[in-house]
């Protein structure tokens, strides 16, 4: 689960990470006001995808009168496909220097880790390509959490020895605001050296486990940043669906098995509309369920259904394509291709129905390609 | 021979008395699998499905020798389940809960190499030595004894390659699912060591995914370094773009990290056969044994 | 530092720890209005001993009207010394069944303690030397805190398996209220579970460590509970004193040394009035800071003086008495015992000034003891 | 010979720069300890006394070798320090600090011994090596070589006794303050242990104080058991009233546990000479000897 800039300096804010004052606008008349509170102020749009400051997201007001016709400029913009219907007023920081301060997964090592950088304001990735001397890592031990000779070494290792005062708590926190929130990505960045030798978040990302959020009660049931409509209604549905940017829509049990599906649909000459899992064991009505939100999906060409029968049923698999065919008039090409548990009852009910399965996966994405690119 | 399971394990059921517990514990036993007891605080000297069941891992494996045990416990108190097993010293733990928390599985993974337990998952199918014993979710039906390991970060991919292996008449010595997670016990690395000294195996097929960089850590320090076997490999979401998770919490591109090519080349690289499609994978597995 | 009761509920309901509903009253109004506001309420004085209970300051009041007389019998009433200012008017609570959860430190571990009695309402000490089979004990990993399986296995050992699933929480609760606030003993005790099945706080100690308060800003310098005044007085002079029951006033440098006087000084026949330790290193203030507090003990008949002279210099001690003894006008016997750094100057200080040093501490003690009964 | 500490010793001071690291630190190069250098974040790359200050002890052990450390800074750092020493490998930690938080000495302590450093303190005068070396802050001129091993809880009354030995003729080989805390690193066994197995020390001074059962575990498992050398023991606090707390954050008694009385009754029992002064303990030690 990600978060908007504002929402996430209002969780630093919380947690003692200093960050620059700020307002919520959603009018110019609300941006023009927090200018008249704050001063001279940035107006930023709020979008959950990174750039807009080339996209023309962020702008400098001096004055009310300025921030009225920036906020203008800016809500209601399009940057990277959404729509600016937000804008965060904060208060001009002076920052002196950019540093980056971040706490992600290292896979590899199976820990979280705290890596400092004296180099801020871009994206992490690049400055460890182009200054690998300016980042240091520290991967605190998982019970213990870092110590706070361990930050030093971290902050000395980064070449910020001067800093070390200040940040030792800020690492501090970072991290305890990690442990709190499940977050499994947050970063500062930039974090901000101010003129007077002070530290401000200037701008921050935070992801927080969506497996966890049932311990966070006040995330429950909140919509996700920037959520994909189809995306947000699969959630609801309880669905596992992840949006591409293809024609065939593309159903299975088992994420490796789904993943794969696609990469047959695409060997294929063909591209999937979306990923969706309908796990282990799905009775009719989760495939009638998954059946109906692809539906829903206008780009949608032809529907491929790829099922191995575990603990999942072929004939449990065939009442909810048959049930969902009907009573959602689905005109669209369809294929089934299934294989396991109860599939000769399965097969036998779907060529009643008049949907003919396939055996291989490969045969049915081949099949699907070429049915979709007819219609 | 085989790796991990066989029949002589003696497997506990964490969560026995659950639905998804009660459900694969009959398909183990009948699978063959030595069920010897089932853990679940509060019902302790009651029995279910004829098996003992405990307040704690503890009592359990003091009453039972368990040596293997399969936890079957909701996401919320799965890392604690797995805590509780490595703490009891039992040496092998299969979790295959989906979901658990990432912070609580960095922390209970931590402990359980503290400890000195070989934990395989969570969020996996589990594993099987055909013929012998089975923990975890994989069919019964589609296993067939023989001289293939395999092992996959995929559940249904896994059975697919299984059920492929068996109607072609090759059977295989133990399946096992790693799992789709971020944080994951037994890696590829520690499984293919296990292969590579069983005399069992003859060949292994690996199955993986976008995601991290275990398939290219096993392709350098295993695969590559005199593994004396035939392996065989897949990988699936080569299509799948960056930063979409792709149902699996561990199936995601970060950046120019964990992309589908750079797996196929460290393990084409390393002297494995990769191949593009599951029917591929079972072709070549059956060249190669016969 | 330790808590009254009251103060030890608020806390135990901040960190989730089920209590009574209550109300502090200081006047038999005020605790006419909590029954009013309460119903039936057991109202109990608030004194930092036990056996309150025995001392008739726990009364029941069914109604505001005898809420009123149990409260003017209560309020101003003395228990073991100390004079009732305060009750906590509580609900009553059905009590089904007593246990005890607590939390302390186990020196010969080198660790935490929990420890759980399915006896309560009695001195744990007590049901350990009676009812051993009724307590289980978990030392948990500093760094990890309880698990929740260990925790089940410390239910489970107590025999009390059928109240896990309330336990499980509590156990955590008290464990983390104790971390938060660096207690080094906190017990709920008895730990009531009520008709319905419940569990409630029904009386509750909390011991913070001293040396944490610095990180507990809302502690520092907060009055202890039943503070002894010249404790208290001590305190704020920053001196480590301790009141004990005699009449010869004991002064040193070093605990050891200290405790060793007062053993020297009861071998003597005499008793010691009070440990005070001046540490190390003590300049001519802070000797004199000593003896002005000592003087305010109005059961002192006599002073002693035990120096070793480390860091502590004989001369600057020597300074302190002196100048001490002139401001002051101190009239009380005075006996000095000095080694060490520069012993020679302060002997010739002190012997200018008419104070006679002894050699050895049995001297010193011997000579102190014998004036002081005397005088 | 002698235990712990040696004139090879290459001693470490956290927090040199400071008032007490400083004044101490004079007096232990005074005394002959080789110190090698500082550690005070942020002045890394300074000098102070003329010796090397390091931000980081990795650092400072990395450019000195360092093998021993002494740590003079606040209570609200002590432990972290301790952490510190111990993360670099440092085999001795010598902690002086008084005011420990005792949430604080739990973790740390445990950390330590996790990686297998020992740590002398905290809330302790440190340790001499009578004519070769000392880390922390017992006053340089009382001591004097010889036979004499001195393991005490207290500060100034360590002091007295070695001021007193050294007054009748007796020389010291090691004194090892372990401090008045109820969480300490080396415990009165663990020091006695030593003593046992150094054949330069002839004979044992033993000063306990009531609190905690440390003197009596030492004298059930060490000194009842083929110590082989006479052992004079000394407990203050025989007057102390339970539950008050002697100075000394250890020094009390809770309940019945922890009095004076089964102190010298367990010391008694194992064979230790118990006296009832200083004085005595001199005098015995001093008999003990000639």
């Amino acid at each position: 689960m990600k978060f908007l800039e504002y929402q996430v300096k209002e969780r630093f804010k919380t947690a003692g990470i200093p960050v620059p004052e700020g307002r919520l606008a959603r009018t110019p008349d609300e941006a023009t006001r927090a200018a008249g509170a704050l001063g001279p102020i940035a107006i930023k749009a709020q979008v959950p995808v990174g750039g807009r400051g080339k996209a023309g997201g962020i702008k400098l007001a001096r004055t009310p009168a300025e921030a009225r016709v920036m906020a203008q400029d800016v809500l209601g913009m399009t940057i990277k496909g959404y729509e600016v219907q937000e804008v965060w007023c904060e208060t001009l920081v002076e920052i002196a220097r950019e540093l980056y301060l971040g706490l992600t997964l290292d896979r590899d090592q199976r820990l979280l880790v705290l890596i400092l950088s004296a180099q801020g304001g871009m994206e992490i990735e690049d400055v460890a390509a182009q200054h690998p001397e300016a980042i240091a890592r520290l991967h605190p031990d998982p019970w213990r959490g870092p110590q706070p000779y361990e930050i030093r070494e971290l902050i000395f290792g980064a070449g910020l020895g001067p800093l070390q005062a200040a940040l030792v708590p800020l690492v501090m926190k970072l991290y305890s605001l990690a442990r709190t929130l499940d977050g499994i990505t947050v970063e500062i960045n930039p974090l901000a050296v101010t003129q007077d030798g002070g530290l401000v978040a200037a701008d921050g990302k935070l992801e927080v486990d969506d497996n966890a959020i049932f311990r966070h009660k006040d995330l429950v049931g909140a919509e996700e940043a920037g959520e994909d409509p189809l995306e947000a209604e699969a959630k609801r549905r309880h669905l596992t669906y992840v949006r591409l940017d293809g024609t065939i829509g593309v159903i299975g049990n088992g994420a490796g098995l789904v993943m794969n599906t696609l990469d047959l649909v695409q060997q294929q000459g063909g591209r999937a509309a979306n990923f969706l899992d309908i796990g282990g064991g799905a009775k009719a009505d989760v495939v009638h369920n998954a059946l109906e939100l692809l539906a829903m999906d206008p780009r949608v060409r032809g529907i491929l259904i790829n099922i191995f029968g575990g603990i999942t049923r072929g004939d449990e698999v065939a009442k909810g394509i048959i049930e969902a065919r009907r009573d959602l008039g689905l005109k669209l090409p369809l294929v089934v291709r299934m294989t396991g548990t109860r599939e000769a009852e399965g097969r036998k009910l779907l060529e009643a129905a008049g949907v003919a399965p396939e055996v291989t996966a490969t045969a049915a994405a081949r099949k699907i390609v070429e049915l979709a690119s007819r219609g | 021979m085989s790796i991990l399971l066989s029949r002589q394990s003696r497997v506990l059921v964490q969560g026995l008395t659950g639905r998804e517990g009660t459900f694969h514990t009959e398909a183990m036993r009948a699978f063959g699998t030595t069920v010897v007891g089932g853990v679940s605080p509060g019902k302790g000297g009651t029995t279910h499905l004829e098996l003992p069941v405990f307040d704690t891992v503890a009592a359990a494996v003091q009453a039972t020798g368990a040596d293997v045990t399969g936890i079957f416990v909701p996401a919320p108190f799965a890392a604690d389940a797995i805590m509780e097993a490595a703490a009891a010293s039992i040496p092998l733990i299969v979790c295959i809960t989906e979901g658990i928390p990432l912070h609580d599985m960095v922390r209970a993974r931590a402990f359980v190499a503290q400890q000195g337990s070989r934990l395989i998952g969570p969020n996996c199918p589990g594993l099987v030595t055909a013929g012998e014993a089975k923990v975890g979710i994989i069919p019964n039906h589609i296993n067939r004894p023989g001289p293939v390991g395999i092992v996959s970060r995929s559940g249904t991919l896994t059975y697919e390659v299984i059920q492929g292996l068996s109607q072609a008449g090759v059977g295989q010595s133990t399946s096992v699912g790693i799992g789709g997670d971020p944080i994951l016990g037994l890696s590829f690395k520690e499984v293919l060591t296990l292969f590579r000294d069983d005399p069992a195996t003859k060949a292994v097929v690996l199955i993986g995914e976008i995601g991290g960089s275990d398939e290219e850590v096993a392709a350098d320090e295993v695969i590559a370094r005199d593994f004396g076997k035939p392996v065989i490999g897949f990988i699936s979401g080569r299509t799948a773009p960056p930063g979409k998770r792709m149902g699996h919490a561990g199936a995601i591109i970060s950046g120019n990290r964990g992309t589908a090519q750079s797996k196929v080349e460290a393990l084409t690289r390393a002297g494995a056969k990769v191949c593009d499609t599951i029917e591929d994978v079972v072709a070549a597995a059956q060249a190669t044994i016969t």
